[in-house]
């Protein structure tokens, strides 16, 4: 024991002289690196050690070269803030995220605890995929920066897109029964009854997260509803079984999903997805954009040839920290808080604001389908995403009310 | 109607599925008492050899070597793990397992990543074959149902028509006799393992490419394969043939059941604005198995049709 | 005074195989009984039905006048019935004192208890010691049961068997296994330990069975054919067609 | 012969020996924490040693059902689960100061609140539970696990849903001058109760009850022919088995001011089953030895490998296969053998097991990290030393055929100079 303990010093202390100096800003990647939801972060992880790459290419962050590193917090909530100690121990003072609310969740409470008793060594939390509406809601907090749009604001890209489509005269909703789901499954007949109104809900379903070995009985309940669309929140496992067995009992209709495009989720949907599964999202990479952008997707998608461009919003994200420190003139957290509040940008896809009032970033979104043959493909098949003109859906558009009353430090 | 008619083709169907897991699972409990927590994975192991075979030559090859690689394997961890801690005692012949399971899930990831591999239906099964009312009916279902009743009699013919059989039969009515009939011991264990994950391979090669082949389909599959194994009673493969298609009935038909908890017990006065009244029979229709469990481990111990307790 | 045991028409079957088979047997306190009979003629399962192992299929099992048939064995031992097992049947981890404790600690009203230091608590640790000494086993207090040699095994099984301080005690083949000298101290023992109270004993030894027994019962495919003193079991006739003269002719 | 007159020799061990053998230990594990903030930890270390305190208790809690009473639970995390969670709603009732019980209540003393949440949850279901032993058990914690992992999701008002119950722990009266804010006052609040755990679960192994576990676990059967009903012992402690468990949670509670259904799912309880077993079940210090362990394992091992996973797996086959009395076993081989004095040729052997063992490792530690870097697509590559190693290196092979092979042959010799047989 006193050996692993003397181990576990040295360990500590090789962590201290590892500190942060002068001339590198670090951003601790906290993600789930291993199990189930490992390849989720490493995906991540790589837009972003790209995107640092990016940055540090142009000069870096006010003469910074910017480091991504890495840790693994397996999903966990408990375990996220064991590695966010070893990351504030580090001297690191901005964290990104973004699988799982409820890790995002814990940080933000967490980090706001810390920075009120740790002043001095504020802490920045940048989100980039953990969608729960209250995070920029009743939970919002100054030191929490939002780069996806939440789940209620891509439920009216979605509801628009329906509301669009008029052969679509009555929706099934199925999602996993958790707080996800319900507030999918909530903001869904919510916003139709308004845009909708016509639009019959034929079914709502909740199903256990991540147990459902075969979704045939559900299928079956859903065709024989005469539904004209299917709207799932579902991810990982529970959206794959879904849209195989909803394919598989003949279902020819869209299926319009959060995650159809996560990884792994191409492979084992197949062709016959193709034309019947939707994804909404910030990116649709065979969407004309700039050259700029082609090149980056292009050479990002060269350096790591097992993943795709898919976070479009991790280089948001790091351009608004790059932009927002050489505002404040100082990498120090709390000055570049206040000067992305209410920051603009013109992205690749559209003009991007982070909102002042609650942190949540607008930016343009896309329903995206799910074709063969696309100028680019995904996961080295000749499948993947395709939109159109009129599936973008413009930032404004997904604009919603907030609740949140955020308490600012003193600058 | 049609509710009840797909209801009780898919139920057969999963039910079939789960068979082919817990009859292996039931063989090598019976006659090793050893309940193989990593049994699962090797269904998953029997989903991704069939992937790579399928990718070298075809799926009809996958479909006959793949369970007989995964039997290989089997047979080498009894022969170099399993027996080295039989003397342990069944706890840490339990503990063994569920140590493998945990292994050869970080195999896999190694060796064939963490995403979904695409093993995928063969074409020549890729096919509506029916439509009834109103839904298409895959073909390849129909062929899971063929290969799990091919296995299923000719588990039957093995074990009622042949010598080993015999001696498989009095071993799960009298564990302790096999010694003494002169048989070589560990011989029969090493098979008896082997064809027990060779029948959980076969179950992956024909259930892999119809559900999802990644790294997570052992862990998916895992806990009901041992639900269906204690409902049917320990050693019992009637039972467990019994178990898995009530199982799978249970499932599939709770589904389609939309009550809620208020609506069954509003008599008595649980209101549908309460956390409880709120939660539908089909909502639970996943857990039900393990409150099947609970509730026959209480009741009735030795199982549906189980011999003997443990 | 009330007989120690009195079994009325006990039956017990599994199955369609009856085991035994209407016995009736009264034994007064203080008697030392011998249960002898072939193999497999039910000895083993009348001390199970009496010790309540098994729940008999009918008939009665009186405990001091008080019905016990189909109790809980830890039920039937609270109320000063205790036995031993054929095969050694010890806690093998625990130490020998630790083992003879735990046959001590019901006794001496401990219960379930946590709540108390079982180092402290006086009465028990005289008595663990006191039943060691009987039993010859105080010199190896702090080994493992399970590395004790045979006999010794055996001296614990009967001493966790009378730690408790049964007045009732069965004892299922205490020699059983056991070579001449060995034997003889096990005897030593028994008649020490048991002195003053109830011993019914199950025996294939007739040196052992003659030796101890106040009155012995034959037990035949699960009845009782014969019960009487050692004297009138081995002039009973039905008794030597039963045993085809050899065991008794040996004995004798 | 119940002549208690007679003064029969006291068995007892003498008071230096209960010294040396039971309190010394303690103390000394008191003293060790003590000391640890002295010497300046950073708080990565803190944090890192925080969670280790919880990981003690959890794992000693475990050991009370598997190495003490023979119970092998697969469900344990939920009492874990439901003790923290019945802490962190306490939290927030402190926070709220509506009732003037818990505005008084003080935080550190929350693991109060969750040894009570355990033990309930431990009484209701263990009641069913218990009835059974062996494998029925086993499966009945399998599937009350799951059950309860899925009312995780459902029962909102509880659990809290996905992003679960959080509080804060600076509220309430300060106990100790502790505000409870930094991590090394938490680390004190920690200090405490690990030591108040430890001897609250070695006192329960001195207590007729402790006593009769092990009887129980040892021969259930026998114990009924002395007066006690296996089953009552075996709901008597796994109650409190699982009211320690709730102690650790409340614990965590505090220590992360939140807790998540998680919490009582099937990982954390297979991971304590790993630590314990993996610790040495045999032996109270058992688990103490493996929740350190596996604590870092799984905080710091993640950062150099990310098959850490695999690495875990591998100690845990081979602590069953090889060692089944685990890393105390070990520890305590080393030990007894040593006092003996039969140093020499033992010594020798175990020098030989180990260099096998080292070298078998290394062969395996190459091919892994090699194949994790071959598949997980970053480009990256294994160059240890200055080398460089992928699969089209012929020096890789060697590197993981020669010490692997040479490893396992050491060791097969060995064994069988042990057993000529």
């Amino acid at each position: 024991m006193k050996l692993i303990a003397s181990a576990a010093l040295a360990a500590a202390m090789s962590f201290v002289a590892l500190g942060a100096s002068a001339d590198t800003l670090k951003v601790a990647f906290i993600d789930p690196l291993s199990g189930p939801m490992g390849p989720s972060g490493e995906s991540g992880l790589k837009h972003f050690m790209f995107a640092a790459e990016e940055l540090n290419a142009d000069g870096g962050v006010n003469g910074a070269q910017v480091e991504v590193v890495g840790f693994d917090n397996k999903v966990n909530p408990k375990e996220s803030l064991v590695q966010l100690q070893k990351a504030i121990d580090q001297g690191i003072r901005y964290v990104v995220q973004g699988n799982g609310s409820s890790v995002a969740s814990a940080l933000i409470d967490a980090i706001e605890k810390h920075n009120k008793r740790n002043p001095g060594e504020e802490v920045l939390f940048l989100n980039y995929a953990a969608v729960d509406p209250a995070f920029t809601n009743e939970k919002c907090s100054f030191w929490h920066f939002r780069f996806d749009s939440d789940a209620d604001m891509k439920m009216e890209a979605v509801t628009d897109w329906v509301a669009a489509h008029p052969d679509i005269k009555s929706v099934y909703i199925i999602g996993q029964d958790y707080s996800f789901g319900k507030a999918v499954a909530a903001a869904a007949v919510r916003m139709l009854e308004v845009k909708a109104p016509e639009v019959k809900i034929v079914g709502n379903e909740l199903h256990p997260l991540a147990k459902v070995k075969d979704f045939t009985p559900y299928v079956q309940k859903i065709i024989n509803s005469g539904a004209d669309a299917i709207i799932t929140g579902n991810w990982g496992s529970d959206m794959v079984l879904l849209v195989k067995a909803a394919i598989d009992a003949g279902w020819d209709k869209p299926i319009l999903t959060y995650y159809g495009g996560s990884t792994g989720a191409a492979t084992a949907m197949g062709e016959a997805a193709v034309g019947k599964v939707k994804q909404v999202s910030e990116v649709v990479v065979n969407y004309p954009s700039s050259p700029e952008q082609e090149e980056r997707i292009a050479k990002f998608e060269e350096k790591y040839p097992e993943n795709n461009y898919y976070y479009h919003r991790a280089f948001n994200l790091m351009h608004f920290l790059d932009a927002a420190a050489e505002k404040a003139g100082s990498n120090d957290p709390v000055k570049v808080a206040f000067a992305m509040e209410g920051m603009e940008m013109d992205g690749a896809y559209g003009h991007l604001t982070m909102r002042k009032d609650n942190h949540q970033i607008l930016q343009d979104l896309f329903v995206g389908t799910f074709s063969a043959n696309p100028p680019r493909g995904v996961e080295g098949l000749p499948l993947g995403w395709m939109a159109e003109d009129k599936d973008h859906i413009a930032a404004a558009a997904t604009s919603m009310e907030t609740t949140c009353k955020m308490d600012r430090p003193e600058m | 109607m049609e509710t009840i008619v797909f209801s009780l083709l898919n139920g057969v169907i999963y039910g079939l599925l789960l068979f082919m897991l817990s009859s292996g699972l039931t063989l090598i409990f019976s006659m090793m008492g050893v309940l193989n927590f990593a049994h699962a994975s090797f269904y998953m192991l029997g989903a991704y050899f069939a992937y790579t075979v399928t990718d070298a030559t075809s799926y009809w090859f996958a479909l006959i070597f793949a369970p007989i690689l995964v039997g290989l394997v089997g047979a080498g961890v009894e022969k170099w793990g399993l027996r080295r801690v039989h003397a342990n005692g069944h706890v840490a012949e339990l503990l063994f397992t569920f140590g493998l399971a945990y292994l050869i899930d970080e195999v896999i990831k190694i060796v064939y990543g963490r995403n979904a591999v695409d093993y995928r239906v063969p074409e020549a099964l890729d096919f509506p074959l029916f439509t009834l009312y109103g839904a298409q009916y895959p073909a390849y279902r129909i062929f899971m149902l063929f290969v799990a009743v091919a296995m299923l009699v000719a588990l039957w013919v093995l074990l009622k028509r042949t010598r080993a059989g015999l001696i498989i039969q009095a071993a799960l009515t009298h564990p302790h006799m096999v010694g003494h009939l002169g048989h070589n011991v560990p011989m029969i264990f090493m098979t008896v393992f082997g064809v027990g994950c060779a029948l959980a391979g076969l179950a992956g090669v024909i259930g892999g490419n119809y559900l999802v082949t990644d790294p997570f389909m052992a862990a998916y599959m895992g806990p009901i394969v041992f639900v269906v194994v204690v409902i049917g009673g320990m050693g019992s493969l009637e039972g467990a043939f019994v178990a898995s298609i009530l199982l799978g009935l249970l499932q599939t038909f709770a589904v389609s059941v939309d009550a809620s908890f208020a609506d069954l017990f509003g008599w008595i006065g649980l209101s549908s604005a309460t956390e409880v009244g709120r939660i539908t029979i089909a909502q639970l229709a996943p857990m039900l198995p393990y409150l099947l469990l609970v509730l026959i481990l209480f009741v009735r111990p030795r199982g549906l049709m189980g011999e003997r307790e443990l | 005074m009330t007989n120690a045991l009195e079994i009325t028409d006990l039956r017990k079957s599994f199955g369609p195989a009856q085991i035994i088979n209407g016995v009736n047997l009264t034994i007064p306190r203080g008697e030392r009984h011998a249960v002898i009979g072939p193999n497999g003629a039910g000895k083993s399962t009348l001390f199970n039905l009496v010790s309540g192992l098994f729940a008999p299929t009918s008939g009665s099992v009186r405990l001091n006048g008080e019905e016990i048939g189909g109790m809980k064995p830890f039920l039937i031992n609270r109320r000063g019935l205790s036995r031993s097992f054929q095969v050694s049947n010890i806690f093998a981890k625990m130490t020998v004192r630790e083992n003879v404790r735990c046959g001590v600690l019901h006794s001496l009203g401990q219960g379930y208890s946590f709540w108390r230091n079982i180092g402290s608590q006086r009465d028990v640790q005289e008595k663990t010691s006191a039943v060691l000494e009987h039993c010859g086993l105080i010199d190896k207090a702090n080994t493992p049961a399970a590395l004790l040699p045979y006999a010794d095994q055996r001296a614990l099984e009967i001493a966790i068997t009378i730690a408790g301080g049964a007045e009732v005690i069965l004892l299922d083949e205490p020699t059983a296994g056991m070579s001449h000298s060995e034997t003889d101290r096990a005897v030593a023992l028994i008649e020490k330990a048991t002195e003053g109270k109830t011993l019914i004993i199950v025996e294939h030894d007739m040196g052992v069975v003659f030796n101890l027994a106040d009155r012995i019962s034959v037990l035949v495919y699960g009845e009782i054919i014969a019960t009487g003193t050692p004297e009138q079991i081995r002039n009973d006739p039905k008794v030597r067609e039963a045993y085809l003269g050899e065991e008794v002719e040996d004995a004798a | 012969m119940t002549d208690m007159t007679q003064d029969y020799a006291d068995l007892a061990p003498s008071a230096s020996a209960k010294f040396y053998g039971r309190i010394l230990p303690i103390l000394l594990f008191a003293l060790l924490v003590v000391v640890i903030p002295f010497l300046g930890p950073s708080r990565t270390m803190y944090s890192l040693l925080n969670v280790m305190a919880i990981n003690i208790v959890f794992a000693l809690s475990y050991n009370m059902l598997l190495g003490r009473c023979g119970l092998l639970s697969f469900g344990h995390a939920v009492y874990y689960g439901l003790g923290g969670y019945c802490a962190v709603h306490a939290m927030t009732w402190i926070e709220a100061g509506t009732s003037p019980f818990w505005a008084n209540f003080p935080v550190f003393g929350l693991p109060l609140v969750g040894f009570a949440g355990g033990a309930l949850a431990g009484a209701i279901i263990g009641w069913p539970s218990c009835r059974r032993a062996g494998t029925p058990f086993a499966m009945i914690s399998l599937g009350v696990a799951e059950l309860i992992a899925a009312a995780g999701f459902m029962f909102l008002s509880f659990f809290g849903g996905e992003m679960g119950v959080s509080g804060d722990r600076m509220n309430g009266p300060a106990l100790f001058g502790l505000s409870m804010g930094p991590v090394e006052d938490v680390y004190w609040f920690m200090a405490f109760w690990v030591v108040a755990g430890l001897v609250g679960m070695y006192a329960f192994t001195r207590t007729p009850l402790g006593k009769l576990s092990e009887a129980t676990r040892d021969n259930p059967q026998r114990v009924q022919f002395i007066g006690y009903d296996p089953t009552r012992v075996r709901y008597l402690v796994f109650i409190a088995a699982g009211a320690f468990a709730g102690m650790a949670g409340g614990m965590s509670a505090v220590n992360y001011e939140i807790f998540t259904p998680e919490a009582v799912s099937l990982i954390p309880s297979g991971f304590v089953l790993i630590m314990a077993y993996v610790g040495g079940i045999g032996y109270f210090v058992g688990p103490i030895l493996g929740a350190v362990l596996l604590t870092f394992m799984q905080s710091m091992l993640s950062d150099y490998t990310e098959a850490w996973l695999l690495y875990l797996g591998v100690l845990f086959i081979s602590i069953v296969m090889f060692a089944p009395g685990g890393l105390a076993g070990i520890v305590f081989g080393v030990a007894h053998t040593a006092r003996n004095g039969e140093t020499g040729a033992v010594l020798k052997r175990w020098g030989g097991q180990a260099a096998g063992i080292l070298l078998a490792l290394a062969g395996l530690i190459v091919l892994v990290e090699v194949s994790t870097r071959w598949s997980n697509g970053y480009g990256e590559i294994f160059e240890p030393f200055g080398l460089h190693l992928t699969f089209t290196n012929p020096l890789t092979w060697v590197l993981i055929v020669v010490p692997f092979a040479a490893g396992v042959a050491i060791l097969r010799r060995l064994s069988r100079e042990e057993d000529p047989a």
